[in-house]
């Protein structure tokens, strides 16, 4: 039960977030999201991964969004009118991203009237290789910790990506934005 | 029937609708800021996804307790599968490093067009090129 | 000016733990929740912090440019290089076990863990520093 | 089976001049050299043939495989007598064009002289390529080689007139070629599993009758450069070219590798006897025809020189593919004939042509009256081009009609022959009047050099000629001579020809 | 040392990015040397590999020598030995060629970063066509894009960080997709490796969860290829980024996203599955067409020449994607080869753009008249990649249009034959107009050519250039040797592992 009240929390939160006009507020909202979703996933035993997200999320995302922002606008911009030549085809474009939208949920909708039920234990994803690490893990790699065993370990290799992912985001952000050296 | 269907797949919808949510945001909002932020929520909803496929009933966290250090193995305790946390680490560096980017980018259009709005940028690129 | 004075005496205070802990966060990530990921964002979160109360320049002048510049790469550097001796210890990329250090398989692997663990945690940290740094800095050319 | 030699010649025959072309890019600077790459490398070319022409004629084969891009996609050279045919054609006149050209551009001191002759070069390897391809795609791709060194050669002028005349070819060449022949090379390629010609073709018995047919049709509509009509009007418009181009290209070279590809397609994909059981001869047959009396008829209302010999062109060209369509051996040794002997014709009217606008700078027939008395060399030569045009023996054109007709009779086709007689009293009424204008009418007041309209003076009567440079005059009596002699001496020709209608 | 290949393949770009990030710091000249020096290392080591796979078929790499479904595997098979090749060659050739570019287009302080990022951005995309592990898949392919999005944004106009930035909202809605297909897989079968995905999945097929997976894997590799309707981000993004940015965006970015989805049908999935199971060709069937035609046109219409090249891609997409739903091996053969032409002709010419850019700074194309005698060598390239988008015989481009011809023919759909002559003529047109404005016409007065003399690039511009139009040639009349690699991995695809 509690974890339906957190979901629907999120979805007001993330409701909030998007729809109103003064950005900093949304983004702090945005971080209480994150740390709303920390605890849920700390509810559903991913204690490393609400660390994460509290940390990122909550942290170090609201960090560089505020960072942004101070350096450009606090509050939305109106949308100017423009008059189209076409006002039909303006209006149905306007429409668009709601079809898209809704299309995608309507097909993930779908989707899930196939999937195993939220937290069978005899989910064909619980069964078929993370048995192998829970058994193996410690006598193989030495390292209680499950997910540390496969982050470093068996999925070491992830890692090295991911790690490369954010040195590459770094040096992207340098490139775009450091200040020239006269 | 109908309600072990709706316990059985509640959670997926929330992460449907957040996924939607943030969706719309980064196709039809026009701030560039509101963009990111509804590419942080639609990207959590599907981390969100991905913590759910994990979860089974009287599992407890996959970190070894400490009980059954000495015999090296898992005992009769069921934990948590571990391999969708690992992804979703992974996945979230990767989130946070698309939103830096995409900060910094934000911050040159607002050095440049002295406007984060979608639609003054697209007309000050027509006015001119 | 005085609340900017409580701030920074409480942020002297606090960095020291905060990064402590994260230094703690990162070892224990074998045996608990944590790792490299998230101690190195914690302990970027502190200079954040050091940067919220003393500034920029100041913090720039503690943590200098090229200082972090040379970090970023380091820690990935230092994973990489990992993987590849185990190359020379005739094992795949990665393989730990094969670490030409020990001949105990589950303690090379172990080190080997910790030693990616603390890349992991480097380069997170300084790119997260240099994120802020960045994103923070008016520049006003 | 008659055998085959396995000789690099045929290679060479094409290499020559892509080789002159080459050295003619390096000696730009200096024009005598230049010139003489050009003719060295004709006349190289023609011996290179020569050599091959014997063997040919005891019946042999020449086969050269250069290497395959993919498996069934095959470069490969063989000359057959088809070939060898087209080959001698296309490389004698070479020669003699060689120098025309050179007196021409000498004589109107030409821009870019260099790119002309690089062009003619490449131009003409590739049509020695068409004339030796042993299968489709080889032929294509030297087709297309054609089309694209032409390209500048009718630009030349480089006027804004000269620009949509050429895009125009190439719009023509290009588009057709690409949107039909390639598509009928696929669909020929997928239902034969090959591109070989074939003495008795090689689509016998592979399709149904529709998909042939359509094969068929899609070959017709897409060799464009036979100008057969509706797909005759870039030919008039290529006209804008400098009058050597006109006269070795649109008379020899570029059109004749158009006939001549269509009577390969006749011949060795769909053969003789596929054709005459779908019965899509008889139907092109009338297809030419039509084209011939039309042409003729808008020929009539040509004042433009150059325009009228075009489109007497393209109604001469439509009497090469009536032959090939008519399917019996008569009519097809009379169509092969044909291509020799309109080449040698045609040269030599556009030959005149373009010495008339040296020496006279006229292009109008209109203007033609009394210039046989100042050019009388040219204008004989031109009257014996007309006639073999005609085909009044004792000149080439004759032999040709001649053929023709008999095989439209062996087919049974009297509505044909009928056309043959017809478009001969048409191409008739425009030629003889330029001809009796030329000797036998005043000059026309303004147009007129000084003396000779005073009294009435008979052409033996002594008047000062003011004639073209002489390596144009001396290039279009010998083509002249040429259509003479092919009338007593056809022979080698013939045995060809023979050859060829047998199979 | 030859059996760590799959995985240095992959390291190599990657060290030396952090190589000429470090060394960055103090001196700045090394970064171009060392940056084609790995690529080129990059390139040797596939050619190897490519030797080895045809040799002894796939080769499998466990990465921290785990085995397959819990470990992470590296695959080097037919499919990625091939395109491997092709990659890592033009990354060589655009990496040569950057050296003047650079230093000019995007401004000495930026060129250690420049390179750095080009190179991670070579690592992703090497790292995508090796993997064998689908989540491993995503990982590099975010690495690949941050990098893209990046090296869009240095370029000098000013548009140009606008177009980074939607391309960097519709790339990463890309990847979320791909990622959400992933955990649709994931979920139904509880593995991540493809191999033992293919083996799984055949039970599932009509599960909706599967079905909805696939549909995400194509629209998210979609939106990163720029499949028809989802294209618009491409034309600011290729149009505005620094030339050699383009090129490596049309050459290798598209082409491994290609490659993923390739990939993904027929190594995850089974052609069964895509063929039987899901309306994928009818709907590509509907869909190449009309990017065929659309590109093709708009090309006309554009005058910008980068914007003619960037419409252009998303014709030649088309046809790939065509070969991809006719579901035989002639058709697929072609598909096959059209990537490596494309790769080849479409670099090619971004290259060559960006050598009249950085000489003349003209976009116009009407402004290119007589440039065929001020820049000889890059016009003769840019005439003979021209040629070999048309399609004319002896250019590569003809070898791909003939068995996409052929394979169209073998599927008994001949409708899409006048399809694919209609573009060729369509091609024809776009291309033929700058030939001959570069050829035929007089210069327009200097006015249009400001102030200084034109010449032809610096020679480290032209090199690349002339070597990709030579292989335009080469591999158009000895084809028989992408042919014999393409057939080779159409039939591995065709006929399942």
């Amino acid at each position: 039960m509690i974890d339906f009240f957190l979901l629907f929390f999120l979805v007001i939160s993330a409701i909030f977030a998007v729809t109103t006009r003064d950005i900093l507020s949304s983004v702090i909202v945005l971080g209480s999201y994150s740390l709303v979703m920390a605890v849920l996933w700390t509810r559903f035993n991913s204690v490393d991964v609400a660390f994460t997200e509290a940390a990122v999320g909550a942290g170090i995302t609201t960090f560089l969004l505020i960072a942004a922002l101070s350096r450009t606008l606090r509050i939305e911009e109106e949308p100017e009118i423009r008059e189209s030549v076409f006002p039909l085809f303006q209006r149905l474009k306007n429409l668009l991203p709601l079809f898209v939208v809704l299309a995608t949920g309507a097909v993930l909708v779908y989707s899930t009237l196939d999937m195993p039920s939220f937290g069978d234990p005899k989910a064909p994803a619980n069964l078929h290789v993370a048995p192998y690490y829970i058994e193996k893990s410690v006598p193989e790699t030495g390292v209680v910790n499950f997910v540390t065993a496969i982050l470093a370990s068996y999925r070491g290799y992830d890692t090295l990506g991911e790690v490369t992912v954010i040195f590459t985001a770094g040096i992207c952000v340098i490139l775009l934005i450091r200040r020239r050296k006269r | 029937m109908m309600i072990e269907l709706i316990q059985g797949k509640y959670v997926y919808w929330f992460y449907i609708t957040l996924m939607m949510i943030g969706f719309y945001a980064m196709i039809a909002k026009g701030n560039l800021i509101k963009k990111i932020i509804g590419l942080n929520i639609f990207q959590t909803a599907v981390f969100l996804f991905y913590i759910s496929i994990a979860v089974s009933e009287g599992s407890t966290a996959p970190i070894m307790l400490a009980e059954s250090y000495g015999s090296l193995d898992a005992g009769t305790v069921t934990y948590t599968n571990p391999l969708p946390h690992v992804l979703i680490l992974t996945a979230i560096v990767v989130g946070v490093s698309v939103t830096a980017v995409a900060l910094a980018l934000v911050i040159r259009i607002y050095k440049t067009y002295g406007t984060i709005d979608e639609d003054r940028i697209a007309r000050l690129e027509q006015e001119s090129p | 000016m005085k609340e900017l004075i409580i701030i920074r005496v409480v942020a002297r205070l606090m960095i020291p733990f905060i990064q402590l802990f994260a230094l703690y966060v990162i070892a224990h990530g074998e045996l608990g929740p944590g790792g490299g990921f998230q101690g190195g964002v914690i302990l970027g979160a502190s200079f954040i912090l050091h940067v919220l109360a003393f500034g920029l320049e100041e913090s720039r002048r503690r943590l200098s440019e090229k200082v972090t510049d040379l970090l970023n790469p380091a820690g990935l550097l230092l994973f990489a290089g990992i993987g590849l001796i185990c190359l020379i210890g005739g094992g795949m990329y990665l393989e730990y076990d094969r670490l030409p250090v020990t001949a105990n398989p589950i303690l090379a692997s172990q080190l080997g863990i910790y030693g990616i663990e603390i890349g992991v945690g480097i380069t997170v940290a300084a790119i997260m520093v240099t994120l802020f740094f960045e994103m923070a800095h008016r520049h006003d050319d | 089976m008659m055998e085959t030699l396995h000789s690099p010649l045929p290679l060479y025959a094409v290499t020559v001049s892509l080789l002159a072309a080459l050295l003619i890019g390096f000696s730009g600077r200096k024009p005598n050299l230049r010139e003489f790459w050009t003719v060295s490398a004709a006349v190289v070319k023609f011996l290179l043939i020569l050599g091959m022409l014997l063997p040919v004629l005891q019946g042999k084969v020449i086969e050269y495989s250069l290497f395959s891009v993919v498996p069934g996609l095959e470069i490969r050279f063989k000359v057959d007598a088809l070939g060898i045919f087209f080959g001698v054609t296309a490389s004698f006149l070479w020669i003699i064009t060689s120098f025309y050209s050179i007196g021409y551009v000498r004589a109107l001191k030409e821009h870019a002289q260099t790119r002309y002759f690089i062009c003619f070069a490449v131009a003409l390897s590739a049509t020695m390529g068409v004339a030796f391809s042993a299968n489709m795609f080889t032929t294509f791709i030297f087709y297309e080689i054609i089309t694209f060194c032409t390209f500048p050669l009718v630009a030349h002028k480089q006027t804004a007139e000269a620009f949509s005349g050429a895009r125009r070819y190439l719009t023509y060449l290009l588009g057709t070629s690409i949107a039909f022949q390639l598509a009928a090379l696929f669909l020929v390629y997928f239902t034969a599993g090959s591109l070989d010609f074939a003495a008795q073709g090689i689509l016998a018995g592979t399709g149904s009758k529709t998909l042939l047919t359509v094969i068929f049709v899609l070959f017709i509509a897409g060799i464009t450069k036979a100008a057969m009509m509706p797909f005759h009007s870039w030919l008039p418009a290529a006209m804008v070219a400098p009058t050597p181009v006109s006269a070795l290209l649109h008379a020899v070279a570029v059109v004749k590798t158009g006939v001549f590809v269509v009577v390969r397609v006749v011949l060795h994909i769909f053969g003789v006897d596929l054709l005459a059981e779908l019965g899509l001869g008889t139907a092109l047959a009338y297809f030419a025809s039509f084209t011939i009396i039309a042409a003729s008829i808008i020929a009539l209302r040509q004042d433009n020189l150059k325009a009228l010999l075009a489109y007497s062109t393209v109604g001469q060209l439509s009497y090469i593919i009536l032959g090939a369509a008519l399917l019996t051996p008569a009519a097809i040794m009379g169509s092969v004939m044909h291509i020799v002997l309109h080449a040698a014709g045609k040269i030599t009217l556009f030959f005149t042509a373009g010495a008339i606008y040296v020496a006279a700078h006229k292009t109008k027939v209109s203007e033609l009256g009394g210039i046989g008395r100042k050019m009388p060399f040219t204008m004989i030569a031109f009257s014996v081009g007309a006639l073999s045009m005609i085909g009044v023996p004792p000149l080439g054109g004759f032999i040709s009609k001649w053929y023709l007709t008999l095989g439209a009779r062996e087919a049974g086709q009297m509505p044909i022959v009928a056309v043959i007689v017809v478009s001969t009293i048409l191409n008739a009424c425009y030629f003889l009047p330029i001809i009796h204008a030329a000797f036998f009418k005043e000059p026309s007041p303004p147009g007129g050099h000084g003396e000779g309209h005073s009294h009435k003076a008979w052409p033996w009567e002594k008047t000062r000629y003011d004639e073209a440079p002489i390596l144009m005059v001396c290039a279009l009596c010998l083509t002249a001579l040429v259509t003479l002699i092919l009338f007593f001496a056809p022979s080698v020709f013939f045995d060809l020809a023979k050859m060829i209608a047998e199979g | 040392m030859s059996e760590h290949l799959p995985i240095l393949v992959v390291l190599i770009p990657l060290f030396c990015a952090l190589l000429i990030f470090l060394a960055g710091v103090f001196q700045k000249r090394a970064a171009w040397a060392i940056a084609s020096l790995a690529t080129f290392l990059a390139f040797a080591a596939s050619v190897k590999l490519l030797a080895l796979a045809t040799a002894g078929g796939r080769i499998s790499y466990r990465l921290g020598g785990w085995e397959p479904p819990w470990g992470i595997e590296y695959v080097v098979d037919y499919l990625s030995g091939y395109v491997l090749t092709i990659i890592s060659f033009i990354a060589f050739m655009i990496a040569v060629f950057s050296r003047d570019y650079v230093k000019k287009q995007v401004g000495l302080d930026r060129e250690v970063n420049f390179y750095a990022i080009y190179l991670l951005l070579i690592t992703g995309l090497l790292g995508m066509i090796v993997t064998g592990d689908i989540f491993n898949l995503y990982v590099f392919l975010e690495i690949a894009s941050l990098a893209g999005y990046a090296l869009v944004a240095v370029g000098k106009k000013k548009g140009a960080i606008v177009a980074s930035y939607n391309y960097l909202i519709l790339g990463t809605i890309g990847a979320v997709f791909v990622l959400l297909g992933i955990g649709h897989l994931y979920m139904v079968t509880g593995t991540l490796n493809m191999a033992d995905l293919r083996g799984l999945l055949p039970g599932l097929y009509h599960s909706k969860v599967v079905l909805t997976a696939f549909a995400f894997f194509v629209i998210g590799f979609g939106l990163k290829f720029a499949l028809f309707p989802l294209h618009t981000w491409l034309l600011s993004a290729h149009s505005l980024a620094p030339s050699a940015v383009s090129s490596i965006l049309a050459a290798a970015v598209l082409k491994v996203n290609v490659y993923a989805l390739i990939r993904v049908m027929f190594t995850v999935y089974t052609p069964e599955f895509i063929y039987n199971v899901v309306p994928l060709a009818e709907i590509f069937f509907i869909i190449a067409p009309v990017a065929i035609l659309a590109g093709s046109i708009m090309a006309i219409a554009q005058t910008n020449i980068k914007r003619m090249l960037a419409y252009s891609s998303i014709g030649q997409i088309g046809y790939i994607t065509l070969g991809l739903a006719l579901a035989n091996e002639t058709a697929l053969t072609g598909s096959l080869i059209h990537i490596l032409n494309h790769a080849l002709m479409k670099g090619g010419l971004f290259l060559i753009a960006g050598c009249i850019i950085y000489q003349t700074d003209i976009y116009d194309i009407s402004r290119l008249k007589g440039m065929g005698r001020k820049m000889p060598v890059t016009m003769a390239a840019f005439t003979i990649c021209g040629l070999s988008m048309i399609g004319v015989p002896l250019t590569v481009g003809f070898i791909s249009k003939w068995y996409l011809a052929l394979g169209v023919l073998e599927a008994g759909r001949w409708y899409f034959i006048p399809l694919i002559l209609v573009s060729s003529l369509l091609t024809a047109v776009y291309f033929w107009r700058v030939i001959e404005w570069a050829y035929f016409h007089k210069a327009a007065s200097e006015e249009a050519l400001p102030g200084r003399k034109i010449a032809e690039a610096p020679v480290l511009m032209l090199i690349p250039i002339g070597i990709i139009a030579l292989f335009c040639l080469i591999f158009g009349t000895a084809a028989f040797i992408p042919e014999e690699f393409a057939r080779r991995a159409a039939e591995f695809l065709l006929g399942g592992i």
